[in-house]
């Protein structure tokens, strides 16, 4: 076994962990924390696929801003009381039951797969090629519609968030 | 050199483990969290296809990638109008918790 | 000969000579290296803080017309050992009710942050942590930990104004983030690379004279990233308690500040790498040490700059700040990107000097119709000293005050 | 390549070390003497009142919302940015309508009075 998988396996497990911290824990606030945990071990098996720019942004826009979105609303909605009571539902164990069930398809569907064994080897350092992913974005016979419309998308999501949230301020009567 | 099926397994893992907090959790603000963590699992999907394609066919492969971008950015999006959406309700209802948030019976 | 052109890379070629000569494997050698590498790097980053603080407390002093610290040693330089010393056997409080995790975590997240941006910063040609592909964004990334660090020390210290002094620290961070990121842009896109060894080498001339726009919002932004005076909204003692750090103590404390410092002489680093620069002058490719030497005059002047900076200006309200940050800096950074993209794609089969030229007057340009702009948007409506009737306590009557109470 | 990413990690690892492991040096060396009033929270003085919960307003959260949008938006345009030297004119003009399309949002937010702190 190579040092890479012992990195691979000790990420993954503290990954997943966290990830079962998230859905598990009592207080919201830990399940925030906890998330921040596992987007940071995604981050790290990013970078052990060599996508050094999508672990980069990873942690950029994943832990430096929807987590810390996250946490804001927590502490808007937050009741006082919340902590104190479980915050499954009653018959969480369907659920799980059904989570179990989903991978084990998943896992027994790619197992069929011939190259499911593949080894990933350590790429050529100009593998991610960011300026021809960078041009592509901008290429009429690339991606440019999805660029643009991506535009589009965060501006819908800017004025609706912006909308919903503040409060109007003739309504008050 | 990792094998493939170790990331897709603990993709495979991690998309079940947000399924499950989608289902199970009461408070909206958690739900949400499980979405996050479905499609992270999503994305170590993808990358870990793209460097499979890239050993494969060598470098240039940029589809894998903007699907990546992509996500991020509906996740953004996601995150930004459905917080908001959170926040409304909770101004209205007092509660973050799904279940109490019914509107419509009587 | 070759140690004194560059002894740095000298010793650790031979440190690498040394473990192969145990007989370890590459690997392990590679690892190790590595270990020591980033300890000697980080653990120097840490030391260095002492000499920071004395640095700035003399500059502060001198500002204000005092002479700062002056009975310890030399010119006072030990004064920070002893308080160092001092701060190392305090004792640690932990108030009751923390959540542990968080609060013994934060402040070592917020230390770690920084170093970590000494990680990829080009010291001199040869000598730098690593050179990353994405090294500018990794800059910007790490910064956002710091942001969860003060989350954690807010949160975890079971305490509200904690709570709402790192609420503000965090939305002022976040904010400034914005303009931050969107001036870095420039230097990548004249450079075609987003490495921070690419960017210096490819600094000829250097971008401040090319894009001295980009580089006032990189600095503004820089400036207000590291939670200074005067954006040291967060730790505010006359308006809440003391930010996010009120429940720490002893040397828990001191981090908060260890990392404070080190952020400021990094953002100063950081701004001479991206916009100075950085180990580039005279002779510094032939002679790789002249050029940890250039890096560190520069760094210092805008080290000097900055402790400068936060001496002369008052400290802003906090609805000041945000409209500087999103009516001005923001704006005027996506603008920047616009202008720079398009009239250095109009002029890109131009010489090289006349498109600088170009690029400097659009710049110049810019910031012109954005002083004059903002001299038209804000109101100045200050009132009149003088002009109204104000309650003063009335000499003939001391029991009623005309005009007193919440007319006033 | 992934040598650089052990190299980051390592340093990642070192950095956190080292504050804490001067934090448990001076755990070690200070004195040591809780009592209940010196572990209460610090409320100015006073006796700390209610759980430590302090309603914020909704504009932190409006602040961040903006922040995320136009972070994500930088973000999709480095790889932009780093391509920038071999675009044509219209792949420029192409992302400056994408920068456009994003100012029109933070004029929205201007309007709308979002930017002001209340």
């Amino acid at each position: 076994m190579s040092g890479l998988q012992i990195v691979f396996l000790i990420v993954a497990v503290v990954t997943l962990f966290s990830g079962v911290m998230v859905v598990a824990s009592r207080k919201m606030m830990h399940s925030a924390l906890w998330l921040i945990l596992t987007l940071l071990g995604v981050a790290i098996l990013f970078a052990t696929l060599q996508a050094g720019f999508f672990a980069i942004v990873q942690v950029l826009v994943y832990i430096g801003a929807i987590s810390i979105l996250i946490i804001f609303t927590l502490m808007l909605t937050r009741r006082v009381m919340d902590d104190e009571h479980p915050q499954v539902i009653k018959g969480w164990w369907l659920p799980a039951v059904m989570a179990v069930i989903l991978f084990g398809l998943i896992a027994g569907f790619l197992a069929t797969w011939e190259d499911f064994q593949v080894m990933l080897n350590e790429l050529p350092a100009d593998a991610e090629n960011l300026a021809a992913f960078g041009s592509a974005l901008v290429n009429p016979a690339g991606y440019v519609i999805p660029f643009e419309v991506a535009s589009v998308l965060l501006l819908a999501a800017l004025v609706g968030a912006i909308y919903i949230a503040v409060e109007r301020k003739e309504k008050v009567g | 050199m990792i094998p493939l099926s170790w990331y897709l397994i603990a993709a495979a893992a991690l998309f079940c483990i947000g399924l499950f907090g989608v289902l199970s959790r009461k408070n909206a603000v958690s739900i949400l969290m499980s979405v996050e963590l479905m499609l992270n699992a999503v994305n170590i999907n993808l990358l870990a296809f793209w460097h499979y394609h890239t050993q494969l066919q060598g470098a240039g492969q940029i589809t894998p990638q903007v699907f990546v971008a992509m996500v991020f950015i509906v996740a953004a999006a996601e995150v930004a109008v459905g917080l908001a959406l959170i926040i409304s309700a909770y101004r209205r209802r007092e509660t973050p918790v799904v279940d109490e948030m019914t509107l419509l019976k009587g | 000969m070759s140690f004194w052109r560059d002894p740095i890379i000298f010793i650790i070629e031979w440190a690498k000579g040394l473990l192969a000569g145990i007989g370890w494997g590459p690997g392990w050698a590679t690892i190790v290296g590595f270990v020591i590498g980033a300890f000697v790097l980080a653990a120097g980053a840490m030391f260095f803080v002492v000499f920071l603080i004395w640095y700035e407390r003399k500059l502060i002093g001198r500002l204000q017309d005092r002479f700062g610290p002056n009975r310890l040693g030399p010119w006072g330089l030990f004064q920070p050992i002893a308080d160092m010393l001092k701060i190392f056997t305090k004792e640690l409080i932990t108030p009751s009710g923390v959540d542990w995790i968080a609060y013994n975590l934060a402040p070592v997240l917020s230390v770690a942050a920084v170093l970590m941006m000494w990680a990829v910063t080009p010291f001199s040609k040869t000598f730098f942590g690593v050179n990353i592909s994405v090294g500018i964004l990794f800059l910007i990334a790490v910064g956002g930990l710091g942001e969860v660090g003060i989350i954690l020390a807010g949160w975890g210290s079971n305490n509200k104004y904690a709570l709402v002094g790192a609420l503000r620290a965090v939305a002022q961070l976040c904010s400034y983030e914005v303009p931050f990121v969107i001036s870095a842009l420039v230097p990548v896109m004249l450079t075609g690379s987003m490495s921070l060894v690419d960017i210096v080498e490819a600094q000829n001339p250097w971008y401040i004279l090319v894009a001295p726009a980009a580089a006032l919002v990189f600095f503004i932004a820089s400036v207000a990233e590291t939670g200074r005076a005067p954006f040291d909204l967060a730790e505010a003692e006359s308006e809440i308690v003391a930010g996010y750090n009120v429940e720490y103590s002893g040397l828990k404390f001191g981090m908060f500040f260890v990392g404070e410092f080190l952020h400021a002489f990094t953002a100063s680093f950081i701004f001479v790498t991206v916009f100075l620069g950085g180990w580039r002058g005279p002779g510094a490719d032939q002679i790789p040490v002249l050029g940890l030497v250039y890096f560190m005059i520069k760094t210092f002047i805008v080290y000097f700059a900055l402790i400068l900076f936060r001496g002369t200006n008052p400290r802003f309200r906090i609805d000041q700040m945000m409209d500087l940050n999103w009516k001005v800096l923001t704006p005027l950074s996506l603008v920047v990107i616009m202008v720079i993209a398009l009239v250095d794609r109009l002029f890109a089969s131009s010489a090289d000097w006349l498109r600088t030229v170009i690029l400097l007057a659009a710049n110049l340009a810019i910031l012109v119709v954005a002083e004059r702009l903002i001299r038209r948007g804000v109101k100045t409506t200050r009132p009149e000293v003088g002009s109204r009737e104000r309650p003063v306590a009335s000499p003939d009557n001391l029991f009623i005050q005309p005009g007193s109470g919440a007319k006033g | 390549m992934l040598n650089d990413w052990l190299y980051v990690g390592v340093f990642a690892l070192v950095s956190m070390f080292l504050p804490a492991a001067a934090i448990s040096i001076a755990a070690l060396l200070s004195p040591k003497k809780p009592n209940s009033i010196k572990n209460a929270t610090y409320e100015c003085g006073m006796e700390p009142v209610g759980p430590a919960w302090a309603q914020m307003k909704v504009q932190y959260y409006v602040f961040t919302l903006i922040f995320l949008v136009f972070d994500v938006e930088a973000v999709l345009l480095f790889p932009w940015a780093v391509a920038y030297k071999q675009l044509p004119l219209y792949a420029v003009v192409e992302a400056i309508l994408f920068i456009l399309i994003l100012l029109g949002g933070l004029l929205y937010a201007w309007r709308k009075g979002a930017l002001e702190w209340l």
